[in-house]
């Protein structure tokens, strides 16, 4: 099982992420955003950074990128994409998932560890994963506050992934970062094989750096990417 | 031609940039200020002199890209036809 | 003597003008006159430091590139090479905070990465007034958001820094960068031509009127309020355009096909062309209508000197061109063969078929003016020194250190590094928060260490001592870590040179740190002379930055951090405490508000047996701390805070407290481990066991018991009191 | 009253985001842009009904707070003066 993650112009995040699949046992490869084709991967990770600079909005430019068609067709057909801080804002961009990111509340980068709840298990990114779980993870983001029109909040139910919490899981405005709606921190498509999330899963994935709760989603990603268990 | 467009987060949305100006605002003494409301400016410089046809293609980009139309409403404004 | 009005307006001495007249041999014309005023400005020729710079101790077996280059190299074993670099951003910031820092970030990473160095790492050194005033707070938060907006978004974490609030700044704040880079051996690439023939390729963003006359003259020169005319329209830092000009270059070194290549910075394509034509002792000549512009209308003056930002100047052998115009391509860059080395050594730039300027390459920087500018010890220091502060009275000690802890410098400062991205590429095994910044590198068992540090205050006292202590201080929180020092950068930002005080300051300065760096054995690989800082007469304290980095080879395999104590550990105190060292001292400044004596001078003896004692002590222990402001007090204090836990120590000397005498450090450890921790009887050093830590509360000695969380409280509440959560 | 800011950075000031929207467009096509200016759209909603004196209140709110005045120039339109 490969996975194929995509490296747009100023995406910074994609050598961490090929080391974080790599030493969890799974196979990961670049691919740059000119590619038409994503050779046959088994998942897709766009991983963080700044694609195109985030100039005129996070992820607007980058959802035009030739890999973007081929990236529409893998999760129209089921399979595991995620899409992690700016790889999150893309997906929202390019309407794979609902809502989108605007600037944090007190309009300041976050560089941090946070705590999120697991909300549900419903997603490749939370499938191994046990609800009311609390994990530790580096938040990094200038825009990673949720927000999505009255519309289309209602049909968010059940498919928030990960919520901003405290230390033993309670969710309360006191622990949301950057003003999420609803403290979210990851959603998901309702078929649950599209995710994305604010937290950087692929920082957290060694104790010598201070956490390895990222461990449990990459895993769920990478269990997801196995053809048998789709 | 000059073509300005105007991009607008759609009301209903969290708009934080909007929040802190207000804030800063009214701890400034503008207490007249009811809110403020935080959006985009571009000014695009077309060749052509059809402004039908310019403000046509104007409104297809930001349909296509310079607007996110799930957030954002847009206004397109002609500063200079020739 | 039109002509002489123009280089006075570029701010050029007659003398310098008449030495151009005898280089030429005849009149320059405008855009040569531009091109030599602004490579023979303080900025670019370090005319008055020079003859004091050579001081610096510069070799080691270890140092594959010293002073000079882009950046600084030391070899770290196995074939891996590490690159260092620093430089002030300082003028800029103060006229516009956000582009100001952006922008110097952006000038720091391309030092490293022309040496064929990926950046791993930045390191911020800021200054600014009192947080009482709105201007101040608006410039400190303009100039973190800066570094913040462009450092993650070029995609270089910001792993550390430092950070001093004092009046002497409030016109003049202070920015500074330190960038570290890494690479194989293999990848290393500097600033030269190569041969006859070769062709210049200029890569990145178009070249606009910016900084024209600007940041090099500007940096150069005193500063008044409202002198408009001197201020340069603002240059906009583009960290996206800066990541592709990175990945690119990458990719050109790691395919070979680049000879030399140089950044543009100050005078622009002009000190690229010319730099990189004399060093090979060579020609050049530059096409200016090549180059891409982003004006219309612009002179091929302007072209020559414009100090846009985010380009490179490569040099290709022609029959690479056009696969280096492929790589630029691919990462959607712009390039353009601008020029070809030629023999002869003149430097020849040319515009619709016609000659601008021609000039010896060389000689802009080899005959660029040398000052030996008078030196006077500024009247009245004998008395300053004489001045101890007043230590007769025992203060409320838990009082004092809460109050020491609220202020901003002494305060938590993630304030500021919780905005920059200290995570990134996954190497921060030791990040900000702790002492120095320790990075693994993935693919061996290393470690690169680094800290910078600053004390504008006790420099001020006295420039010597002062600058001497800030090399020890560096060099112990690098060895706090498990790294072995290795070398050192230094940021001499300083008030106006023609000033026979500013310049003895500054001579102290380098006889200090050289004195530091000899008896640590770490040369000075690198550095960068800010002058001027200067506004409306008044300068500010003397600053000389100070960074080391460091190699732990292996690196330990439980790095000490600050949140590793706990209940039942040991607290030893490492080094011998003076109780009178407070002059400059945080509890003079601050609680005394006393701004006299003279600050103890470092020992050479203990200051390396401080560092080989704690690079030691750090592979076994959970918490190695170095004392520095706010003493073992504040020192201590950090330690329970960061750990969630009390301690309880003895001390008979409130003085003890709060002094800040160099050389020592604080080690929790637990009574096993502490067994296994060689003391090497090589390089002495006192070491006492002084406390325990446990319970909820310090206690320090008779002196007064505070619960953890009200330190916590006093400490974290100290920068966002004036900047808001 | 609505009142709105537009905020343009100034001529000759390198304009990242433009550059790099202006490429963005050209990708998709739209070869008739030329040039492409990026800025910010403030609406301030005013409590009063004398459009002068607002209008000279947000002048003053630019000046002091809403545009940098090193780098950018702003315009002021009301949009409605109800
Ligand atoms: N301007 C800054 N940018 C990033 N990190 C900073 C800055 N200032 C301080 N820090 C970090 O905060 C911690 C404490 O800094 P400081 O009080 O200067 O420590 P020390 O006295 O040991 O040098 C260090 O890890 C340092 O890197
Ligand atoms: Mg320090």
């Amino acid at each position: 099982m490969r996975a194929a993650v995509v490296v747009f112009p100023g995406t910074n995040c994609e050598h961490d992420v090929v080391h974080a699949l790599r030493s969890l046992g799974a196979d990961a490869d670049l691919v740059w955003h000119r590619d038409t084709s994503l050779d046959g991967a088994d998942g897709v990770v766009l991983p963080g950074g700044f694609a195109h600079g985030d100039y005129l909005r996070t992820g607007a430019i980058a959802r035009f990128s030739p890999v973007m068609s081929p990236v529409r067709e893998f999760a129209e057909a089921g399979k595991p994409v995620v899409g992690i801080c700016n790889g999150f804002q893309i997906l929202c961009e390019a309407g794979l998932l609902p809502g989108g990111l605007v600037a944090n509340r007190d309009l300041r980068f976050i560089c941090r560890m946070v705590s999120v709840r697991v909300e549900s298990n419903t997603s490749v990114l939370t499938k191994a994963a046990e609800p009311g779980r609390v994990l530790h993870l580096p938040l990094n983001s200038y825009e990673g506050n949720y927000t999505a029109a009255p519309d289309v909040r209602d049909g968010l139910a059940g498919h928030v992934q990960l919520r901003y919490c405290g230390p033993t899981g309670e969710v309360a405005p006191a622990w949301n970062p950057n003003g999420s709606l609803d403290g979210i921190a990851a959603v998901s498509n309702p078929a649950g094989n599209v995710a994305g999330l604010m937290p950087h899963p692929e920082r957290a994935v060694d104790d010598l750096l201070g956490s390895s709760d990222g461990i449990v989603l990459l895993e769920s990603f990478i269990a997801s990417m196995i053809p048998a268990r789709v | 031609m000059r073509i300005r467009v105007e991009i607008d987060r759609r009301p209903g949305l969290s708009d934080p940039q909007g929040t802190t100006v207000h804030r800063a605002l009214r701890n400034l003494g503008y207490d007249e200020v009811e809110a403020v409301h935080f959006g985009k400016s571009i000014v695009l410089e077309i060749d052509g002199d059809d402004a039908d046809t310019a403000v046509a293609r104007v409104r297809e980009m930001c349909e296509r890209l310079l607007a996110n139309p799930v957030m954002e409403d847009f206004i397109i404004l002609v500063e200079d036809g020739s | 003597m039109s002509d002489q009005a123009l280089h006075r307006t570029l701010g050029m001495t007659d003398e310098e003008y008449d030495r151009v007249v005898e280089i030429l041999g005849r009149e320059p014309n405008d855009a040569e006159l531009a091109v030599y005023s602004v490579m023979w400005s303080e900025h670019c020729s370090y005319k008055s430091s020079r003859v004091h710079l050579k001081r610096f101790p510069t070799e080691a077996p270890w140092v594959v590139v010293g002073p000079g280059e882009g950046a600084g190299v030391v070899d770290l074993g196995d074939g891996w090479l590490a690159a260092v670099r620093i430089e002030s951003h300082n003028h800029p910031s103060f006229v516009e905070p956000y582009q100001g820092a952006a922008t110097g970030v952006g000038g720091i990473l391309r030092d490293v990465f022309s040496m064929g160095a990926r950046p791993i790492a930045l390191f911020d050194q800021i200054r600014f007034g009192d947080l009482e005033d709105p201007r101040n707070r608006y410039l400190f938060s303009g100039v973190v958001s800066g570094i913040a907006g462009y450092g993650n978004a070029v995609g270089v974490p910001t792993v550390g820094g430092d950070v001093e609030f004092d009046d002497s700044y409030s016109g003049n704040p202070l920015v500074n960068v330190m960038c570290l880079g890494i690479m194989r051996e293999e990848q290393l690439t500097t600033g030269r031509a190569g041969e006859e023939g070769n062709l210049a390729v200029l890569l990145g963003a178009s070249t606009g009127r910016d900084g024209i006359g600007g940041a090099s003259v500007l940096a150069s020169a005193s500063f008044e309020e409202d002198d408009t005319a001197k201020r340069p329209s603002v240059q906009v830092g583009d960290p996206f355009e800066e990541k592709k000009l990175i990945e690119a270059c990458l990719e050109l070194y790691d395919r070979n096909l680049v000879v030399g290549i140089q950044d543009l910075g100050a005078a622009g394509l002009a000190c690229a062309a010319s730099e990189t034509a004399g060093r090979a002792k060579l020609g050049i000549d530059v096409r200016l209508d090549a180059v891409p512009t982003r004006e219309p209308g612009m002179t091929p003056g302007e072209i020559l000197v414009s100090e846009s930002q985010e380009r490179m100047l490569a040099i290709v052998s022609p029959e690479d061109l056009d696969e280096v115009l492929r790589v630029a391509k691919k990462w959607e860059i712009e390039a353009a063969a601008v020029g070809t080395i030629k023999g002869g050594g003149l430097m020849r730039a040319s515009h619709a078929g016609r000659v601008v300027a021609e000039m010896p390459a060389a000689s802009l920087s080899d005959d660029a003016p040398i000052y030996e500018r008078p030196l006077t010890e500024p009247a009245g220091t004998a008395g300053v020194w004489e001045a101890t502060p007043e230590l007769a009275a025992a203060p409320d000690v838990v009082e004092a250190l809460l109050s020491l802890l609220e202020t901003p410098e002494l305060g938590d400062k993630s304030w500021i590094y919780s905005q920059y991205d200290h995570m990134l590429f996954t190497n921060t095994v030791v990040g900000p928060g702790h002492d120095g910044a320790l990075l693994r590198i993935k693919e061996t068992n290393k470690a690169l260490a680094a800290s910078t540090d600053g004390d504008g205050r006790r420099c001020a006292l006295d420039p010597r001592r002062g600058a001497a202590r800030l090399v020890y201080e560096a060099a112990l929180n690098v060895a706090v870590t498990g790294a072995r020092p290795l070398a050192a950068v230094d940021n001499l930002n300083f008030g106006n040179p023609e000033r026979p005080e500013v310049m003895w300051q500054f001579s102290e300065t380098v006889d200090g740190i050289s004195a530091a760096c000899e008896a640590l054995g770490i040369p000075v690989v690198g550095g960068n002379v800010s002058f001027y800082n200067e506004t409306d007469g008044r300068g500010i304290n003397p600053t000389p930055v100070v960074g080391v980095i460091g190699l732990a080879d292996p690196m330990p395999l439980r790095p000490p951090r600050l949140d590793r104590a706990s209940a039942g550990m040991e607290l030893w105190l490492f080094g011998v405490t003076d109780p009178t060292d407070f002059a400059a001292s945080s509890y003079a400044t601050y609680i005394l508000d006393e701004h006299r004596g003279r600050p103890g001078t470092a020992d050479p003896t203990a200051g390396a047996a401080a560092v080989a004692a704690a690079q030691r002590v750090a592979h076994g222990a959970a918490v190695v701390h170095d004392i520095s402001s706010g003493g073992l007090g504040v020192a201590l204090a950090e330690i329970c805070i960061a750990s969630g836990v009390g301690a309880s120590i003895d001390v008979a000397d409130w003085r003890m407290v709060f002094s800040e005498s160099p050389h020592r450090f604080l080690v929790a450890v637990t009574p096993e481990d502490r067994r296994s921790i060689r003391f090497d009887p090589a390089t002495p050093i006192d070491a006492a066991r002084i406390g325990r830590f446990g319970g909820d509360d310090l206690r320090l000695g008779d002196f007064g018991t505070v619960a953890v969380i009200d330190l916590a409280r006093a400490w974290r509440s100290a920068i966002p009191r004036y900047m808001g959560v």
